[in-house]
């Protein structure tokens, strides 16, 4: 009974964290988003808008969710609960840090370790595709319908090259397991160049990276592949008619997708927990200089206040002092075991999160055509001619 | 405008075996890239288009039955309202014809302001263009670039005339006001930064390889068949045709300012692109050349029939009082007879048709806007090709709506 | 627990599938058959077909049925006219189907051993004895479903273009 | 019949070469050329001034409505040729009920929605348009709101109604 | 784990199969019974889902890794066949505009 408990309680906890994180993906890209082009963003709710998601969050549920007298109701509604369903279930099999010893117990965070997790991520993504294409179709409405025509038709052509850029850096790590994989890539080639698959193994795998990458653009109709939700011509693609919780759910289903797809980059290309250069030279120290620099810097300015608005005045102190107060549980050894790691981890799945909103920023959308000809002819046969010639390597050099 | 009635007048869909079904799209007048209500019914076969049907009028306001009823000088203010991104060259264009009837000679500061002021507008007018279009294909960025520019500009014009949108700066006669304290500076000091901003959006847009991709070879239309649907402007010139109307016919001394007509060959939106990006940097040669050449003297023409007297002259002086109150109580009469003066706004030739019998309102103010005759490219630039171009296509005509339903 | 997940999913395995038969359009019938095959790959997993219950969701339910919606929704085929065969015929199959089911159920209840129980975990099929299994044994049959794979390919190319 | 100050322009007098009868009269005022031509000339001698004469843009078309007087409508033409860098002005009265012409869209496609416009908001019709339909206004508007008989305020509307 | 019901605690190898059966009739049912060509091969793929679900039962009953082999071929030859057959629809879609199994019945137009 223990086992279902604990199952349920860590369920409940990683969906609430999840969705949080969504929220606050929305911030970040907003707050990104507007640095990128020359404009505050979010700072009306909160110090630094901090508190708009839960605003939003309000303002959806207390909306009328509308359903429009022309839709197929039933399957109207069971869309975007498909669609966040799906999006919250694949996070289940990212291991976060690796085992540490709670009360005697071996525990590490992360849902469950499944034996064929990279298969898992993969099933439900493929599933993934049926929120906005039954969505796009139960509305009754062209847009829609052309939205989910089209991002059913990308979403499964660019579910190959992934699938391929996925398989070639199992070749050398030869498991399907998420920690297997992360355990696979410690360590240091001459001692300072990190064993991750970007760049150990005998094929440096940076390549279906890259690839890995573009296909997870497309799988979460990102810019440049947002064409489903392409606004100048679709308005707004498959969730169109789609108002208050029933439109926030497509939306927290695309940021949950994207933090998920950014996870399992980090374990299979980015080494996972493992630190960008050893311990020995003071990676341990990041979190914490980062963290006490912070803090200062919010000290400092909330001395030398530039320009008072009237949340820093509370706001950077109390940051600053959060922050100085978190940077010295880096330091401590019984923590240390998991903090580090799990810092490690989020800073780099963070940082992809990151390119993903920098890229949004920066490049218009593809023309559908052009994207359907982009995966075929040219992210497919890169993909298979890596995985060629990553096997060849493997074949001659492994036992 | 037409009723929802309009949808049965396209052919019915055919259901025949042997072809394929084709869908009827409004797309309209609520549409995010049909930059304001125009309404385009597609007949669509897949992502294809195969017949394309604009309609219009959703934004007709009556402007040209309005100007019936208003005095001369009144009518400037209605410019304004058709083509709300140039609306300086709107209000040159009116007045032009009029001063041509009245026989009015306008010193050269006027002229020269004037040329200033339309040069803004038409860089104000392309950054708009360029930051929409560039949204529509999906670059979010470089729109919120290009409404910086937008911001300061619309700043110089609130400073100019007091008004940011709606100016009405260029009057019958002159200007409206004398030029402020300190427009000088203001304006070099935009000036000398707008070069590097150019570059900016050249950076985010002329060698990335989605934006081209999305926008070389899409939507060309031969010069020709440009020619005969009556389009003017950047489109004209991306087409290969030096044409130019402040080369070809001078107006507001811009015979008396050094700069290049940009062409490109391609007739492509990519080219309708360079052009309206290199046009930006003639306007800034012009504005440069205005700033350094600005002559001194009066800002309005000596016409006290028909110009307004000065505050001081009003207040002292017993005939400048009655000059006044003829002007403001009943306006000033226009000798008989009609002119029709071309200019040429951001978006192609813009050119009011003024017609007088002799008295204090006009008898017909017909608007030649170059957004009417530009949109009639349309059907041509729609049918036959995917909705994403379409998108593209759309967006390089250039057109507002109010300049085209007026 | 194994027993109730077993009846949970059977039971959602045969709903759906009813569903299949009774719904009229085809939307709904495709989106139940997505029903009974992810029930269905618990059922695998609880067999031990791990790899398989995997290799079910993203070839069955991930593709081959994204493909049955996307034809749906592009054909745009509304719900059937006539809701089924003529009465007569209805009558005489139903319950030769049914006494099909009942003969097969009889013998899978009476022919199998009562003892043998199903043990999750007492044998598994993952990638590795998949593969193994695949890449010798079964070498010749696996390259022939490839050639089968290219074939249907070019099939369908060819079926798709315009001119026919 | 040409105004004295236009006999020696090229433009008019080819045309008053090419047929003595289309000019009913012309005047040159503020360098700008304007032409009556009779109302059955109209259509071909747009198609010899784009065909011969380079005059290869329709600028605009619109209408005059001097009401009361008779004949009522002048229809405008705005003629341009960029190779000889000219613009051309062409007028044509029409009578006050029924007023008719034959369209120009023919010579050049760009003539298409002017024709609509100026029968849309002056009633004028263009026989063989091929879509001559209101442009501006519903189709169930009556009336002509450019006539200068149609008030401004606009008719069968008052605020009362609200 | 004490479960509420009066179940096993395994299930019987029979369970399945019969699970099976109940499937296969439902998806041959259906086959015989509607009129969408499309529904039509849907059942078929029902029911070659109940037969994969007895393939990997036995493979699991006689702990051999074959049964699941024969299953992944299964799978295999459904999506070469999903791909053709979908195609055929079109096809014929394209030329009769009807999905109605009973009026494609003859091989000419």
């Amino acid at each position: 009974m223990d086992f279902y408990l604990i199952t349920l309680v860590k369920m409940a906890l990683t969906a609430i964290v999840l969705l949080t994180c969504c929220a606050y993906a929305v911030w970040v890209e907003r707050k990104v988003l507007a640095h990128i082009q020359l404009r505050p963003g979010p700072y009306f709710v909160g110090p630094h808008g901090l508190l708009q998601p839960l605003a939003d969050l309000i303002k959806l549920l207390t909306k009328e969710g509308i359903v429009p007298s022309h839709v197929n109701p039933f399957f109207y509604l069971i869309a975007p609960f498909l669609a966040v369903t799906l999006g919250l279930t694949s996070i289940v099999v990212i291991p976060f840090t690796p085992p540490f010893e709670v009360l005697g117990h071996q525990v590490a965070l992360g849902l469950t370790d499944l034996n064929i997790g990279v298969l898992f991520i993969l099933a439900i993504s493929g599933l993934g595709v049926y929120g906005i294409a039954i969505g796009g179709w139960a509305s009754n409405n062209k847009y829609s319908l052309m939205g989910s025509l089209r991002s059913s038709a990308q979403m499964v052509s660019y579910e190959l090259p992934l699938a391929l850029a996925i398989a070639a850096p199992l070749l050398s790590i030869n498991s399907l397991n998420f920690r297997q994989i992360v355990n696979a890539q410690e360590g240091f080639a001459f001692g300072i160049i990190p064993h991750w698959s970007i760049f150990a193994g005998p094929v440096p795998q940076i390549l279906s990276f890259l690839i890995f990458i573009t296909a997870a653009f497309a799988e979460t109709n990102r810019v440049p592949f947002d064409l489903p939700e392409a606004e100048s011509e679709l308005v707004a693609g498959f969730h169109t008619e789609y108002s208050s919780m029933m439109f926030a759910s497509f939306f927290m289903a695309e940021y949950a997708n994207i933090i998920t797809i950014c996870c399992v980059a980090t374990a299979l290309f980015l080494g996972g927990w493992h630190p960008l250069w050893p311990s020995a030279y003071g990676s341990d120290l990041v979190p914490v200089v980062l963290l006490a620099g912070a803090g200062l810097m919010l000290l400092f300015h909330a001395v030398h206040a530039a320009r008072r608005r009237t949340w820093d005045r509370f706001s950077f102190p109390v940051f600053g002092l959060l922050f100085l107060g978190l940077a010295p549980l880096f330091l401590i050894p019984v923590l240390k075991p998991v903090l580090i790691p799990f810092f490690w981890f989020v800073a780099k799945a963070g940082f992809l999160v990151f390119v993903f909103i920098w890229i949004r920023g920066t490049l218009p959308r593809f023309r559908y055509d052009q994207l359907m000809r982009f995966a075929w002819t040219f992210l497919f046969p890169l993909a298979v001619a890596n995985l060629l010639v990553t096997g060849l390597v493997v074949a001659l050099t492994g036992n | 405008m037409s009723d929802p009635g309009l949808t049965a007048q396209l052919e019915p869909v055919e259901t025949a075996p042997g072809s394929t079904r084709k869908m009827v799209l409004n797309m309209g007048p609520q549409h995010p890239s049909t930059h304001g209500v125009l309404r385009i019914l597609l007949e669509l076969d897949g992502e294809i288009i195969t017949k394309a049907q604009p309609d219009i009028g959703f934004l007709h306001t009556g402007i040209e039955k309005q100007a019936e009823a208003l005095g001369w000088q009144q009518v400037v203010t209605l410019t304004d309202r058709m083509d709300y991104l140039a609306n300086l060259s709107n209000n040159l264009a009116y007045v032009l014809p009029v001063e041509r009837l009245l026989g009015l000679e306008i010193p050269a500061k006027a002229q020269w302001l004037r040329v200033l002021l339309c040069e803004l507008s038409r860089i104000n007018s392309h950054a708009v263009w360029l930051g929409t279009h560039a949204l529509d294909l999906g670059a979010m960025t470089v729109f919120f670039y290009c409404f910086r520019e937008r911001e300061d500009i619309l700043r110089l014009f609130e400073m100019f005339s007091g008004q940011r949108l709606m100016t009405s700066y260029i009057r019958i006669g002159g200007v409206a006001l004398e030029p402020p304290r300190g427009w000088h500076a203001a304006i070099s000091k935009f000036a000398s930064g707008l070069s590097d901003k150019i570059d900016e959006y050249e950076d985010l847009l002329t060698k990335n390889p989605i934006f081209l991709q999305r926008t070389q070879g899409v939507g060309h239309l031969s010069l020709e068949r440009l020619l005969d649907l009556g389009v003017t402007g950047p489109m004209i010139r991306a087409a290969g045709l030096a044409w130019d109307i402040r080369k070809s016919e001078p107006y507001s001394s811009y015979e008396k300012f050094d700069f290049d007509i940009p062409t490109c060959t391609e007739s492509d939106v990519f080219s309708r692109f360079r052009v309206r990006v290199d046009e930006m940097r003639q306007s800034l040669r012009i504005v440069n050349q205005a700033l350094e050449g600005m002559p001194e003297g009066p800002w309005k023409a000596d016409a006290p029939k028909v110009v307004l007297p000065d505050r001081e002259k009003m207040k002292t002086q017993m005939e400048a009082l009655i000059y006044h109150f003829k002007i403001v109580t009943e306006g000033f009469r226009v000798p008989a007879g009609d002119a029709y003066v071309p200019v040429e706004s951001p978006r192609g030739e813009i050119g009011f048709f003024v017609a007088s019998d002799g008295t204090s309102k006009p008898l017909r103010v017909f608007m030649r806007t170059p957004s009417f005759g530009n949109l009639q490219s349309l059907t041509p630039l729609f049918e036959g090709r995917l909705i994403a171009d379409s998108i593209a296509s759309l967006g390089s005509m250039d057109f507002v709506l109010g300049d085209v339903d007026r | 627990m194994d027993a109730l997940l077993f009846l949970v999913f059977a039971a959602i395995a045969v709903g759906c599938a009813i569903n299949l038969v009774l719904q009229t359009h085809p939307i709904s019938s495709a989106l139940s058959l997505v029903g009974v095959m992810g029930s269905l790959a618990v059922l695998y997993l609880l067999l031990g077909g791990e790899f398989l219950a995997a290799v079910q969701l993203i070839v069955y339910a991930g593709a081959i049925m994204v493909l049955f919606t996307f034809v749906i929704m592009l054909l745009n085929a509304g719900a059937e006219k006539k809701p089924s065969r003529k009465v007569l015929s209805t009558a005489v199959a139903l319950p030769l189907l049914f006494t099909l089911a009942g003969i097969g159920a009889y013998f899978a209840a009476t022919q199998t051993p009562s003892a043998d129980v199903v043990k999750f975990g007492a044998f598994t099929a993952g990638p590795l004895e998949i593969g193994r299994a695949l890449f010798t044994r079964y070498l010749l049959p696996f390259e022939v479903t490839s050639v089968l794979i290219l074939i249907a390919i070019l099939g369908a190319i060819v079926l798709a273009r315009k001119e026919i | 019949m040409l105004a004295d100050n236009l006999k020696e322009m090229p433009v008019p007098a080819a045309i008053e070469a090419w047929d003595p009868d289309a000019i009913l009269h012309s005047s040159f005022e503020h360098g700008e050329t304007t032409l009556w031509i009779s109302p059955d000339k109209i259509l071909p001698l747009c198609a010899h001034l784009k065909a011969s004469l380079q005059f290869n843009r329709l600028s605009g078309l619109t209408a005059i409505d001097l009401y009361p007087q008779e004949p009522r409508f002048e229809v405008v033409y705005l003629l341009h040729s960029i190779p000889a860098n000219q613009r051309l002005k062409l007028k044509v009265a029409l009578p006050g009920d029924n007023p008719a012409l034959p369209s120009v869209t023919s010579v050049w496609a760009g003539a298409d929605w002017y024709e609509r416009e100026a029968f849309d908001l002056f009633g004028v019709t263009f026989t063989g348009h091929p879509d001559l339909r209101r442009i501006m206004l519903p189709d169930y508007w009556e009336g002509h709101p450019l006539r200068r008989d149609f008030p401004t305020h606009g008719h069968k509307y008052s605020y009362k109604d609200e | 784990m004490q479960l509420p019901l009066p179940l096993p605690a395994q299930v019987p190898l029979s369970w399945y199969l019969i699970l099976s059966v109940i499937l296969f009739v439902t998806g041959a049912a259906g086959f015989l019974l509607r009129r969408n060509i499309i529904t039509v091969f849907m059942c078929i793929e029902l029911m070659l889902n109940a037969v994969n679900l007895t393939f990997i039962a036995f493979s699991h009953q006689l702990k051999q890794v074959d049964g699941n082999l024969f299953a992944f071929f299964v799978m295999v030859v459904a999506a070469a066949e999903a791909a053709v057959g979908l195609a055929i629809i079109l096809t014929v879609f394209k030329n009769r505009s009807t999905l109605e199994v009973d009026e494609v019945s003859s091989m000419k137009l």
